[in-house]
């Protein structure tokens, strides 16, 4: 158990180091990414389900398989859209020598 | 020893070879210092500084009275005259200029130093007035234009329309060139440059202008050696264009003990916007215009060409108080216990002495 | 105990999940990393198909079909102003499954160690909470509620009577096991969630739908205690640490300490920031600002007399440069009368050496003003205030300005909100294109020069 | 309708109201432009260069001929006197001094703009031709200072020495006085500057200059209205010492209407090193200097002041050329197809129009 | 025993991110100090020494606690000493002006 | 499994290890880590004692105590210079401490898991490997043996062939359960550590001295899964992978990629960084600098020619300020005749608007310079060779210089080893006080301006 432990421990410590440092306008994005992987309770509700024998264990193994999937394929497809700004960004071009720059300026 | 500080003996010479901050130098070192009443007039040092700093203020020219003259302009022959032998004269000699200036120098066995045969090695910094003063001139060529261009040299965006920034072009990158780069950058002017030597092209960019590439060979070496007429004839033609793109010409081409080349027409500058001004500061000594003629302003069409001379006495009291501090570094380099006793093994010192004990130790052009 | 290799795959979702959230949090990773936590995902829930669908395969593909089918079409169309409330519902979702999921694990085991009662109340309690909360939030945002604070009469006294019921019950399942008292404590769980978002302003929203994907984060962690299984006590322990830092991430730039919106909710001391007639100001960090102009295609600075003032020249040129770095084209607009004498910002930039190519007049820059990704309005005022040009009765009226309201986004820097030298109120400081960034303008200069950087 | 643009009347006038560019503009606009032959000779725009951009270049002063004449310097009497009713012009026309002329363009129904007068308010600014003028004055009043003074502005540490950067003080922070710190602060000198408004300080250090904080209290608004004798008394008494301690005094300070303050005596002048300039701006008005006169260099001590006369004519080219855009946005303002018709209800136009169907519309002071 | 991998990928995980943006002059102090950490070796040679019956077990186990402790508190001292460049860290001053600086340069 | 007050206490120790190296990595933070670390050692120690020394406890207390008074003189007594050597030493007390322990323990337990065995034979293994090595590093950089490269004939046929043994003996050990089999792995590891460091150059042992110690945290790691002890993984672990990280960090920090060390070891391609007559160049990294400069109390930026070629003005004036905003006192030295012509720097610095009273001339300069802490030649090089000071025979003897050989460290950034405008070669580069900073000066100031302000 206490191995557990020691793993909830070091993932909090991985889950703080990780995120520390980030900007505010991936605050949303990564919110949403991280909706989505606790859509991972999807796990959960396949293996109840796959052993469950009972018709209400079942069911309410299906129901949380159902909005498990939901959470899970919803977040990280719309985690994606919002990060679709992201896309467009070019290599960056040589440094222009702003003394050299001073050139013909016409009147 | 007595160090003599004359007041100068030439014509629209403002300088003077000694002030009182080096007077007190020169007594620090055991000198003893005669100051001609009047010398320090258009550096505005008075009399009476002299005499704070403890200089002997006399009458006449201190030849014949003190053992070292120092001026900035030479003596004039009479003057060399009264000089006895061993004794020492420190000036812009000129060589080339005065013959019969040298011949008296010789035959009175004076020693005379010229500042300009300094030779331009790294300890002989501090004795350069050839280097001192063309700052001063490279500075003053930027004000002279600027205030004969009937036009500003930096970039303004105004409720009545936006004046573009002046256009200056510096003909030649030595130490009064590359000071004209740096003025006019700072008043705000897009300042391109050209000069022979290889080592200019970074010497410009690293003042922040843009150094004009032309397809012309390039030369090493300190100072530019004189180039063919063809060569001549190909930089201006490549220049033309630029020098018609400019507001403002400043040249200051030079190759020591030579006439300077020509390097802009009278065509040229018929290109120029009206109003343009071109200075030259090489005009004494032959002129990059072909124009320009020293101490004049010649209109050409609507461009007007000023022909530099003796710039640095446009600005006396700082020309004067570097000229001064090369002097004193000078004799300091020379005084021994009070005495100065010159060491010709000294490869700076035999650089620039031009005659001694009776020999004349340079060729004259 | 699972098969090895079942464990093997688990981890490696996990691993997968970390370096998501990792990507997740730099702006150039950010797409790959969600890619890899997908990846991650499907990797588990094969593994978990496989390896544990032991009954039930074709209910659970359908299960699963049914979610896919409704998951993707819902994220696929909703408007991108819209998606804050779309995470929350999937926030919710996933926090109804975990307690859907403990519950059917208690009916199936009801007398369990006590660890496994505890993880199972937990994730029944927060699952609860989480899933209607959230609901609460969507309806919120969806504008189907009010969006202001909704104050119950003796709310808070509610609140902490409806926790204390909670508290028991859970105490009560782990000391009897019955799944009757179990479903109970589900349903103060769903009114404790509701009461937690009521009296939540619309501003703080987004932040309790942060703590609410922490909570579920958490719970899912639980649940994994409930299972044994490393890779949910992983990967919701990962959410819900990094939910957690989040949160008060979030909290930090909207200059609210967490504390304050976690009790300050109960208070109803949270109101949306609104000026008097309704104009509403939007303040940006520098790091917002960052990425807007480090993501930009093209930038627009248009330099004024408080550019001046700070003497922030070196800065601003300086930020051009690091932008121009990136492939950002950056351009300077120069106003005839910015500053206080003609020329004012030609003798600035020329001290900073900026490049004369760079300086555009107003006709240079106006016609192609469209295009420009980011106006940033450096201590400028009069001279892009649209009522010069708007309204006849200004008394700026007649004068040309810059058009930055055509721009697609104005980064105003300035130390307030008050008028430049005509003492004219600009409406463009309200336009919704506009965002401030208070403060000095060297100041936020050299911190935005930081934070582009790093974006 | 037709515009005039005489060859300037007055002596020492180089700028010219109109230029080819401003020409072209006019012209579009739906008028006819007369330009005297040899009205941009200082300017350096040619008959041919007018000719070319539609002008109609002829012999005499347009006066009679056109319907609207625009100038720099207002007529002369006897110009004026050829003016028709409802004929309009505009000029500086300095309501103070010239009484005669005033009472002839009153007679002849004139309708006379003078910029002047004009409001400074922002819809003004493209017609402002006092601030455009005081752009080339603060500019054109460095580098006056700059080639009269015997040193150096910015600082240089050289092998001969150090030369530390000159110090400049500027009275009154206006539009030229700010030009002038920004133009000092760019040649490197060190510039401190006082004014009795209490915006300028903020403006002052938008310039990267250190402001004066003298115990006087400050005024608000955009002019500074007329101080009393004790204030000015203390305010000499505190920045005697900053005059004192620099080597360039540029005085600038002016009440619109009114004789300019007077800042700094002869006494203050010698204890100012020796050799430092003095400009001032304020001479035509009465002088902010004591000693000052216009257009003279009067050495106090050794201490040159020179006073400025027509500051922006000795600068033609860009000086006409921002005047010349001033002018043409006014004609603008009142121009509607191809007529000018001046709304004297408009706050600027009403503002700055001295005489209207044989009224006078201002009192002269 | 997947749990020890789970927390040895874990603890790895978290010893990579939190050096990963260490500066050079650093790097010394940092490796002495990882050192002194492995010095909990120590734990284990107390633990096998505690238990240990045989004269070569409590031999090896007593050599080993005396050889894990030179390493801890030699470690430990070591580092710190490395760090005592890192203490005399003064408060900022207030930025100065670089434009207002420009005042009195005496001849 | 041991009672859970202990786990919970070695949890406690673990955490303390992690965030005494997240201390260990920033400057402000690292003593603060090292005591923590401490602390958390002493913790787990003490836990260890109390719970797990049943028999013998006084004897392990004197034998702590005996390693407290070998330990800590050594530790307080050694030379600044000579500490690499004894961190050498500790590392390989260390990892003999890790495969004594497994070896100890094997003799107790010969016939355990599969797991066990090959956790037992790493241990040893590596443990063994990491002495040996330690101890040879230690002898090069005390110089007990020589400091270059040792070549065995056929070193590297040699290396292989042992490495084969130890495999099969680890093998069998593995399958034989034979613990005279295990010592003749800890046999083969020795000689095996020999091997790896022999070939290592000077230059490389603190590389070598990293990855040992990387080596050893692994060792640690698998003898925590011997003693199926958690904080005996966790701290390994942390420290085998920080280890791993750290090592290829200074690798790339001294521009050699790892695998060359490595293997280039075994190749003995590496020799230590000298020039021709036994000079050597100090080549530091921008983050070198950027400490040294942080942490300085005053610093004297000497610009020459090259900041000019460069156009690193506006940096260079930039780094001062935000090094004045750290408390540090920042001068320039002004030298006359540095850069191409009369006020080159003046003109310079004017455009960046140093201010005046920053330049200091050399008389200002010289008499104060010993207590300069840092002098930054920022592109300048005639202007401080002390060859002009020293030399009669140098073509530059007799002009002045700043004297800045006597100051505490001094860094020069320039491109390459060329010299100057004098042709002259300069005697300072090869100081042992100089670091050298390559590059560009305008690169590398901006470079230094991001990373002062991360220290
Ligand atoms: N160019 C000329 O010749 C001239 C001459 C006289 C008058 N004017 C007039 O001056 C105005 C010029 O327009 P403008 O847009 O340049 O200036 P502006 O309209 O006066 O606006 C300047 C803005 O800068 C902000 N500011 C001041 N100090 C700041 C600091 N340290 N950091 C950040 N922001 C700061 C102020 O807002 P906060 O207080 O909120 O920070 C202010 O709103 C026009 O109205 C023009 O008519 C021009
Ligand atoms: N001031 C004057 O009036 C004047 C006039 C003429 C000559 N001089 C002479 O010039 C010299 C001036 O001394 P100094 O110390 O200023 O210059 P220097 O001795 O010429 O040294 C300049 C150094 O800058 C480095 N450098 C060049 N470009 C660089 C770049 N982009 N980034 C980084 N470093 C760069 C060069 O080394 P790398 O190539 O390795 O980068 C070079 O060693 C003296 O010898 C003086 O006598 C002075
Ligand atoms: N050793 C030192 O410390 C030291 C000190 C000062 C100057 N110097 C050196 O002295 C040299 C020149 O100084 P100066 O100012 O007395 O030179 P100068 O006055 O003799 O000549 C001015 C410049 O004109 C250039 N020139 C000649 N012909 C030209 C042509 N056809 N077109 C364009 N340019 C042409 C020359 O190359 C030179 O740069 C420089 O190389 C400078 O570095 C050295
Ligand atoms: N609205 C606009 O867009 C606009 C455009 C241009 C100028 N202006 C304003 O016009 C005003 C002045 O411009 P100007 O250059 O024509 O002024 P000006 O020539 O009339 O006076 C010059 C300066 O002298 C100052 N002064 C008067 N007495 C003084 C004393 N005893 N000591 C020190 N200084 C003294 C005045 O305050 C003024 O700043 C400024 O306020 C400027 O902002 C406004």
């Amino acid at each position: 158990m206490i191995d557990l432990l020691t793993i909830f421990v070091l993932a909090v410590f991985v889950g703080f180091e990780v995120v520390s440092k980030v900007s505010t306008i991936l605050h949303t994005p990564l919110m949403s990414g991280a909706n989505a992987i606790h859509g991972v309770i999807l796990v959960g509700a396949i293996l109840i389900t796959g052993r469950a024998e009972h018709a209400l264990e079942i069911t309410l193994g299906l129901f949380a398989v159902f909005l498990a999937t939901v959470n899970v394929v919803g977040g990280f497809v719309v985690t994606d859209r919002m990060l679709e700004m992201f896309k467009g960004h070019r290599t960056a071009k040589p440094v222009k020598s702003a003394a050299n720059g001073h050139k013909e300026v016409g009147e | 020893m007595r160090v003599g500080i004359p007041v100068e003996a030439r014509p629209a010479e403002r300088r003077v070879a000694g002030l009182p901050e080096t007077v007190t130098t020169l007594i620090g070192a055991g000198l003893t210092v005669d100051v001609q009443a009047g010398a320090g007039r258009h550096a505005h040092a008075s009399d009476a500084a002299y005499r704070a700093a403890g200089a002997n203020v006399i009458a006449d020219h201190p030849a014949g009275q003190s053992d070292v003259i120092v001026s900035v302009q030479p003596p004039t022959p009479e003057q060399a005259a009264a000089l006895r032998e061993g004794d020492i004269t420190i000036s812009f000699l000129q060589p080339s200029g005065e013959r019969e200036l040298i011949d008296v120098l010789v035959a009175n066995k004076v020693t005379a130093f010229s500042l300009d045969l300094l030779p331009r090695v790294t300890r002989a910094q501090s004795v350069d007035a050839l280097s001192s003063q063309a700052l001063v001139a490279g500075y003053r060529a930027v004000m002279e234009a600027a205030s004969r261009l009937p036009k500003f040299l930096p970039m303004f965006t105004t409720a009545a329309g936006t004046i573009p920034p002046a256009k200056v072009l510096v003909l030649g990158a030595g130490v009064a060139g590359l000071q004209a780069i740096a003025t006019a950058r700072r008043l705000g002017a897009v300042v391109e440059a050209y000069d022979v030597r290889a080592a200019a092209k970074e010497e410009v960019k690293s003042l922040g202008a843009r150094f004009l590439e032309l397809d012309l060979e390039t030369q090493q070496g300190v100072y530019a050696e004189a180039q063919s007429e063809t060569f001549l004839e190909r930089q201006r033609e490549l220049i033309a264009e630029r020098v018609a793109a400019s507001d403002v010409v400043i040249s200051t081409a030079a190759i020591p003990g030579r006439k300077a080349p020509v390097l802009v027409t009278n065509d040229m500058l018929k290109a120029m916007p009206p109003g343009s001004v071109v200075v030259d500061l090489a005009a004494e000594s032959g002129g990059n215009v072909t124009a320009s003629s020293p101490g004049e302003e010649i209109w050409v069409g609507e461009v007007l060409v000023y022909g530099a001379k003796n710039m640095p006495s446009s600005m006396p009291v700082h020309a004067s108080r570097l000229y001064a501090r090369n002097v004193a570094n000078l004799l300091m380099m020379m005084t021994k216990d009070g005495q100065v006793v010159p060491d010709l093994t000294d490869e700076v010192l035999a650089g620039c002495c031009l005659t001694h004990a009776g020999e004349l130790r340079r060729e004259l052009p | 105990m699972s098969p090895t290799w079942v464990q093997l795959a688990y981890l490696v979702a996990a691993l997968c999940f970390v370096l998501a959230l990792k990507g997740l949090s730099t702006p150039k990773y950010a797409r790959a990393g969600n890619l890899l936590g997908a990846a991650g995902m499907a990797l588990a829930v094969v593994t978990a198909y496989v390896h544990g669908a032991v009954h039930n395969g074709l209910l659970i593909l359908l299960a699963v079909a049914a979610g896919v089918v409704v998951g993707i079409p819902a994220a696929r169309s909703v408007k991108m102003t819209a998606i804050p409330q779309m995470v929350a519902l999937f926030n919710g979702v996933g926090g109804a499954a975990a307690a859907l999921v403990a519950l059917t694990e208690f009916l199936a085991v009801p007398h369990g160690s006590v660890l496994f009662q505890v993880a199972t109340v937990l994730t029944v309690l927060i699952g609860s909470v989480s899933f209607s909360g959230s609901v609460v939030t969507f309806l919120k945002l969806q504008e189907i509620m009010t969006t202001r604070p909704v104050l119950l009469p003796a709310g808070q006294l509610l609140g902490l009577g409806v926790a204390a019921v909670s508290a028991l019950l859970a105490l009560s399942v782990v000391l009897t096991g019955s799944s009757v008292l179990l479903v109970l404590l589900a349903l103060a769980g769903l009114a404790l969630g509701v009461l937690f978002v009521l009296p939540v302003g619309g501003a703080d929203v987004p932040i309790a739908i942060s703590l609410l994907n922490a909570f579920t984060g958490l719970a899912v962690a639980a649940s994994g205690y409930v299972l044994a299984n490393t890779l949910l006590i992983v990967a919701g322990t990962l959410v819900g640490a990094s939910g957690t830092i989040l949160t008060r991430l979030m909290a930090q730039a909207m200059g609210r300490p967490l504390t304050n919106i976690l009790f300050g909710a109960f208070k109803a001391t949270s109101v949306a920031a609104a000026t008097d007639e309704q104009r509403t100001v939007r303040a940006g960090t520098v790091d917002d600002v960052a990425i807007m102009l480090g993501y930009a295609h093209s930038v627009l600075v248009v330099p004024g007399y408080g550019l001046a003032v700070a003497q922030g020249q070196h800065a601003a040129r300086e930020l051009a440069q690091v932008l121009e770095q990136r492939g950002v084209t950056v351009h300077y607009g120069i106003h005839p009368v910015a500053g206080r004498m003609p020329g004012h910002m030609n003798v600035l930039l020329a001290e900073a050496d900026v490049p004369y190519e760079h300086l555009k007049e107003l006709d240079d820059v106006n016609p192609g003003i469209g295009s420009v990704d980011v106006v940033l309005v450096v201590g400028a005022n009069d001279v892009v205030n649209p009522g010069a040009r708007d309204e006849p009765s200004s008394p700026i009226y007649g004068m040309p300005i810059f058009d930055v309201d055509r721009a697609k986004a104005v980064v105003f820097m300035k130390r307030s909100m008050r008028p430049g030298f005509a003492g004219v109120d600009n409406s463009l400081l309200y336009n919704p294109k506009t965002t401030m960034l208070f403060g000095d303008a060297k100041e936020s200069l050299t911190k935005l020069l930081a934070a582009v950087k790093q974006v």
